[in-house]
């Protein structure tokens, strides 16, 4: 038996890599936290600020409480109206985006291609313009978490395809059924619980950011957001904060109860 | 916390013992020997009520430089919260506040104090005017009962404060949003007058004359659309100072802007930038009629 | 030839009922919607609108190049921002990871209290926590950092927990069978097995907040947001098509490099 | 009947599937097809029903090539060719009833098949095909809720539904314990006789192919080694099938066990 | 020496997983545990090591009662008993050297492991464990590099690391091919003979047990049901172990067959 040559439990080569790569990590932070000035110490300084915010906060003026009821109402709504027509136009998209159902690259990718850009535009950007195109109000909301989550919506859909289980797609197939026939047969009924899983998801999604729509104008609770900010008004801020919390968590619960009993 | 409505305290910064004590932290530490900064902060938003609309300080800040011997850096912010915000924060140390704006802050920050004001078309006020179609049959702000009323954004001073006020004060109108049909919140004064161009809404309610801001894209505004009334007289925007600066330097940059009335070359800077024909100084008090018209308001 | 049916679906009355009920609420909860939601569909198809989009959508799409300078120094802070929010979060949701794992802590309040504030925390849009911490610290870079790095909590949190319970017990159990100790099986056992998503995951909510902090401008917390409100009230449409531009194409980049690194780590 | 003349396949990555091979098998045969892991049974089974199509050589099924089929041709073909998979390759969500119907969308028109409009025969011939693997009375369960021989029975009813001419199966036993295997194979079995479709089965046990089939064949790096019936499997054809240095490497336990 | 007396084992969920079982193992035995899937098994293993406890009787290594021990003995005990897993159990990210390495842990200090700090002895010894399974040149690889014998490979090299002085195995081939299976046992009845190690084996297929063991235990729903030398393997104690019913209903194919 040779005698072994050992280094120790971890080989050299590892070892500096993740030296390398440590040190890296923490250098950037050096620089960004200094450029953007947010290192520690200025969390230390900022403590004066994040007390008095917490002082003008608090308590709540509940007085205001159905104003913003009114407003959160429609929030919801808008966030109801997007994700159902998302859910439906994204129906083809996501086929044509699975690369396991149409594997020729010039179907899937410019589909992909496009779904991936529009993903790229923060929902408030598209927002502004739509709000520029159409004026204040809901409606430009709408398109925007519209568009926003038509991207999001392909995207998980498309990789949820790609990994359903293959073989049944074979045995349609193998009994003679067509494109359509396998799709229907053996893809939706994979796919439809994690298709109804998803919208909710994106519904949530949706509901989160249409409350922060209306500092664009683009309707919903935001606009009172905003305008209370501007009167600071933080009470009241504060209670709309606490409202659009509350909902967000009723919606995410039923949203979650329902998504756990469907997959 | 913030709001009980007798706000006219604000002269006397150091005398009120309010929560704002404990904002200025670092500055309270060294008190009453307060420092030169390093570098003086000017904050700027691209205002709403005028007619033009700057993205640049930079002029008007390398010459305070040159005149003071600090450097002084123009920094644009996106809305007048965030200036105050900022002023309350020690990072920006001269602002340009709109009326509405500056009596809020005065009523968050003891310290934000406005020393001067804007001279517009000779006039350090302005006005709010009432526009309606040209052919519209409305003739006095009494018929305005039950149309729908287009304004810029409830916290604008000509665009919504004056406006409401006068409806109130003059017309015993008392819950606005009742008096009319429907309020549009248009989101500029360009765009609420757009809403009564296009039909939307009867009645705009802007600074004067916003009209002239839209004959670019819409070169028929002058003949469609009709002035009805204006309010009162509103102070022009201020330029506030934190009063943790020295007072001396605080002196000098009153002297330095000053001055500027008497410099054709920064006259006309001021003016195409930001439609201003001169500055003219200013004091709190200055604000009170502002002040009072706000707590009609259930601003706080 | 006689033909042989199968029997008639079995359906319980309970289960028709609930279908029902469940049909009629959706029914329902759309007419409401529509029925009640303040739509200006005379404003959405107004010759206004054809208007404006024959003058915005041109500018938009032939963008402003002279801007790009002042743009790619405002992306570039955003990136800063982004990346020094989600690292002091990484680090930050490590130990909410780890109570909240019900592997890891055994105790069923702690896990629950941690994976309730995990879930409060995501609750909040960054752009809400921006507007406060504004107005504690002024509107600043630092604001969209503590912005970032709170809101990225309750996400990472979350995902770590989840990797933690993910994790093959059964290493865990060999290990043990050797006789080595608890912080033994953590660093031998444990570690190995979640860094890699643990990096992963971090690097993945690096994309999303370099997308979040592209917008944090817009209430003044710094970055190319600050941007996009001051070219919308000067109306210049084709810096705002700029600005998009830059972000879809650096947001892109992002996306590639994150998944072509997270691909090597897992 | 089936006939391979010559048949080769390469895979678009360079790998040999099937090589020169050359085969007659007749009308109602029950053939078990055995060989290594890589031996090219799949790819055999799949090159039958045009799975997969091989690159050389001529493919005959009742006498006429269906190498050359188009998309059309080769959805009749695959009508008459029934396909049982290792992994049952069921719609797990779907309902039994609901997977063994779809052996019969190659007789569907696509319009119909979307709305479940299937005639009355169809749904009836599917039942009866539930019957004969003795699971009718799991007609409207999920798939998912049933056993793997469960599954696999479903899987055949599902064939059986198609009404073939051919049955296909690629190691339908592979995921079944011992019992189930056999029970399996037993329905298999009694499909053949019964309806006298011809059969073919991949398996990887060789005394579970000598107990069924009439005939095996044996592959091995994608060429027929061995063709004859069960009785004549000796030793020696152990030897040829499976490679004679596994033995050695066993004992032996060489440093690269890939 | 290990005695099993009248040990019983109930799951909290009240499944009984060992029903007074009474076993004799002696030094340096390799015994071979076989049974039907839920048998018993990996209880009967586990207990050894009490990765799980009896909930009666007495369960003697050494003519000491392990079962009132608390974490400290246990943890002492665990050193001396390795144990090898159907899915190897290796940490999959990490490199094979450090997988070995960690069958030190139970003799290294808390602050030394962090900081991989092992004598230069556990070094050694890990990597010799390596060389006698013949695996020693990929000792810096991770071990999701390795094929499936040889991460079973690495897992034996890990408990030979340990010095252990029984190894219990939990069907150690469950996931592997047949030859690797060969192999795999091989290498644990070549330690087993080299160092005189108890091994205890678990395994599915009998006619391996056979060729390996010493010694058969044959278990059936928690209960010791044989017990004997690999030759006393009879037709009858097949039935025994697997039940009687089984064959039957392979040829008839009932309806249930779960
Ligand atoms: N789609 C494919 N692309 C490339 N090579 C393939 C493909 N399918 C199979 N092969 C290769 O062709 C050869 C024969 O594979 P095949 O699947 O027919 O073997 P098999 O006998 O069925 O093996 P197993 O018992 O593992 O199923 C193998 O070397 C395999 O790796
Ligand atoms: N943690 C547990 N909790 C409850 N019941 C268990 C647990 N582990 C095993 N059992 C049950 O105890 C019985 C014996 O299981 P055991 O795992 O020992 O069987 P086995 O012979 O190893 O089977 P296999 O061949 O499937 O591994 C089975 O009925 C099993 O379901
Ligand atoms: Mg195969
Ligand atoms: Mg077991």
């Amino acid at each position: 038996m040779s005698k072994p040559e050992i280094k120790g439990v971890v080989s050299t080569n590892a070892k500096l890599r993740m030296t390398i790569i440590l040190v890296a990590i923490v250098a950037v932070y050096a620089y960004t936290s200094w450029a953007t000035k947010s290192t520690p110490m200025d969390i230390v300084r900022g403590w004066g600020g994040f007390q008095r915010i917490l002082t003008d906060l608090f308590p709540p003026n509940w007085a205001y409480a159905p104003q913003v009821m009114e407003k959160l109402i429609e929030t919801i709504q808008m966030a109801i109206i997007a994700t159902t027509f998302a859910a439906i136009i994204s129906v083809p998209i996501f086929l044509l985006s699975a690369a396991n159902l149409f594997p020729s690259p010039w179907i899937h990718q410019p589909v992909r291609f496009i779904m991936n850009v529009l993903r790229t535009i923060p929902d408030i950007l598209l927002a502004i313009i739509f709000v520029g195109i159409f004026g204040v109000g809901v409606f430009p909301g709408i398109m925007a978490l519209f568009i926003f989550s038509l991207g999001l919506l392909a995207k998980l859909m498309y990789e949820t395809i790609e990994s359903i289980d293959m073989n049944p797609l074979d045995a349609i197939r193998a009994s003679g059924g067509n494109t359509i026939q396998v799709i229907w047969y053996a893809v939706m009924p994979q796919v439809l619980p994690q298709f109804v899983s998803f919208g909710l998801y994106v519904f949530e999604v949706n509901v989160r950011a249409s409350t922060v729509l209306g500092f664009v104008g683009a309707g919903g609770i935001g606009l009172l957001l905003q305008q209370q900010i501007s009167f600071f008004n933080y009470p009241r801020v504060m209670t709309i904060i606490i409202i659009i919390f509350i909902a967000v968590v009723i919606i995410d619960y039923i949203s979650n109860k329902i998504r756990e009993r469907i997959v | 916390a913030c709001g009980a409505a007798d706000e006219p305290t604000e002269e006397a910064p150091a005398a009120d013992p309010t929560e704002e004590e404990t904002d200025a932290t670092e500055e309270t530490d060294e008190d009453a020997t307060a420092d030169y900064p390093s570098e003086l902060v000017m904050g700027f938003v691209p205002s709403q009520d005028s007619a033009n609309i700057a993205d640049t300080v930079a002029p008007l800040a390398d010459r305070l430089s040159e005149e003071l011997g600090i450097p002084v850096r123009g920094e644009v912010m996106t809305n007048y919260t965030a200036t105050v915000e900022a002023m309350g924060n020690d990072q920006v140390h001269i602002g340009f506040i709109p009326a509405f704006g500056y009596v809020l802050a005065t009523d968050r920050y003891d310290h934000i104090e406005a020393v001067l004001k804007s001279v517009r078309h000779g006039s350090s006020t302005y006005k709010a005017q009432y526009t309606v179609r040209a052919d519209s049959d409305i003739e006095s702000l009494e018929d305005l009962e039950g149309k729908i009323w287009a304004l810029p954004d409830l916290t604008s001073t000509s665009g919504y404060l004056f406006p409401a006020a006068q409806l109130m004060d003059d017309y015993g109108v008392e819950d606005v949003e009742s008096f009319f049909s429907n309020i549009i919140q248009a989101g500029g004064h360009d765009n609420a007058l757009i809403q009564v161009l296009e039909g939307d809404a009867d009645v705009a309610t802007t600074f004067d004359d916003a009209r002239e801001s839209i004959e670019a894209d819409y070169p028929e505004v002058m003949e469609e659309l009709r002035v009805l009334d204006y309010t009162d007289e509103i102070p022009n925007d201020t330029i506030s100072v934190t009063t943790n600066l020295p007072q001396e330097l605080i002196d000098q940059i009153v002297e330095v802007f000053l001055s500027f009335n008497d410099d054709e070359e920064m006259l006309e800077i001021m003016d195409s930038v930001y439609n201003w024909t001169g500055i003219d100084t200013a004091t709190d008090s200055d604000y009170d009629v502002v002040r009072s018209v706000s707590e009609k308001f259930d601003v706080n | 030839m006689d033909l042989v049916m199968p029997p008639k679906k079995k359906r319980s009355p309970y289960k028709i009922i609930r279908n029902i009920v469940i049909a009629i609420a959706i029914i329902a909860l759309y007419v409401w919607t529509f029925a009640t939601i303040d739509i200006r569909w005379d404003r959405v198809f107004s010759e206004r609108t054809i208007e404006n989009m024959g003058r915005v959508i041109p500018q938009l799409f032939s963008p402003d190049w002279s801007a790009l300078q002042k743009i790619m120094a405002l992306m570039w802070q955003t990136l800063q921002m982004a990346y020094t929010g989600t690292l002091l979060a990484a680090i930050l949701a490590i130990p909410f990871g780890f109570f909240a794992a019900s592997n890891m802590v055994k105790s069923k309040t702690l896990n629950n209290i941690s994976k309730g504030f995990l879930n409060g925390i995501r609750a909040f849009p960054e752009l809400v926590l921006a507007l406060m911490f504004v107005a504690a610290v002024g509107p600043r870079p630092f604001a969209g950092v503590l912005a970032i790095a709170i809101g990225s909590i309750g996400m990472l949190g979350k995902l770590y927990s989840e990797v933690i319970e993910s994790i093959d017990m059964h290493v865990v159990e060999a290990l043990q069978a050797n006789g080595a100790n608890k912080i033994q099986v953590l660093f031998y056992g444990v570690i190995p097995q979640i860094i890699p998503e643990f990096l992963s995951y971090a690097i993945y909510r690096f994309e999303i907040d370099v997308r979040a902090s592209t917008i944090l401008g817009i209430i003044g917390a710094g970055g190319i947001g600050t941007l996009i409100t001051i070219s919308i009230s000067n109306r210049k449409w084709d810096e705002v098509g700029m600005i998009l531009l830059v972000i879809i194409v650096v947001v892109t980049i992002i996306d590639y490099l994150s998944a072509a690194i997270r691909k090597r780590i897992v | 009947m089936i006939e391979f003349k010559d048949v080769s396949l390469v895979y678009p990555n360079g790998t040999q599937g099937l090589k020169k091979v050359n085969l007659k098998i007749n009308k109602g045969e029950f053939v078990v097809i055995v060989g290594l892991s890589g031996a090219g049974k799949s790819t055999l089974i799949r090159s039958m029903n045009r799975l997969v199509t091989p690159t050389e050589g001529q493919l005959l099924i009742d006498d006429e090539d269906i190498l050359p089929y188009n998309q059309r041709k080769l959805r009749k073909l695959r009508t008459e060719v029934g396909m049982i998979f290792q992994n049952y390759n069921l719609v797990k969500r779907s309902t039994v009833m609901k997977n063994v119907i779809s052996g019969r969308l190659g007789h569907t028109g696509t319009f119909a098949s979307l709305f479940n409009l299937f005639p009355k025969e169809a749904v009836s011939l599917a039942y009866r095909s539930l019957e004969r693997v003795n699971i009718a009375e799991k007609v409207y369960m999920r798939a998912d809720q049933l056993s793997g021989g469960q599954q696999q029975r479903v899987a055949i009813a599902r064939v059986l539904t198609q009404q073939p001419k051919i049955i296909l199966a690629d190691e339908p036993v592979a995921s079944l314990d011992p019992p189930t295997s056999h029970q399996v194979m037993t329905y298999l079995r009694k499909v053949n006789k019964e309806d006298n479709i011809t059969t073919i089965v991949n398996l990887h046990f060789i005394d579970m192919a000598m107990e069924y089939a009439d005939r095996i064949i044996g592959m091995r790096a994608g060429e027929v080694v061995f063709d004859g019936p069960a009785s004549e499997v000796s030793e020696q054809t152990f030897e040829e099938i499976y490679g004679r240095k596994i033995r050695e490497d066993d004992l032996v336990g060489g440093p690269d066990d890939e």
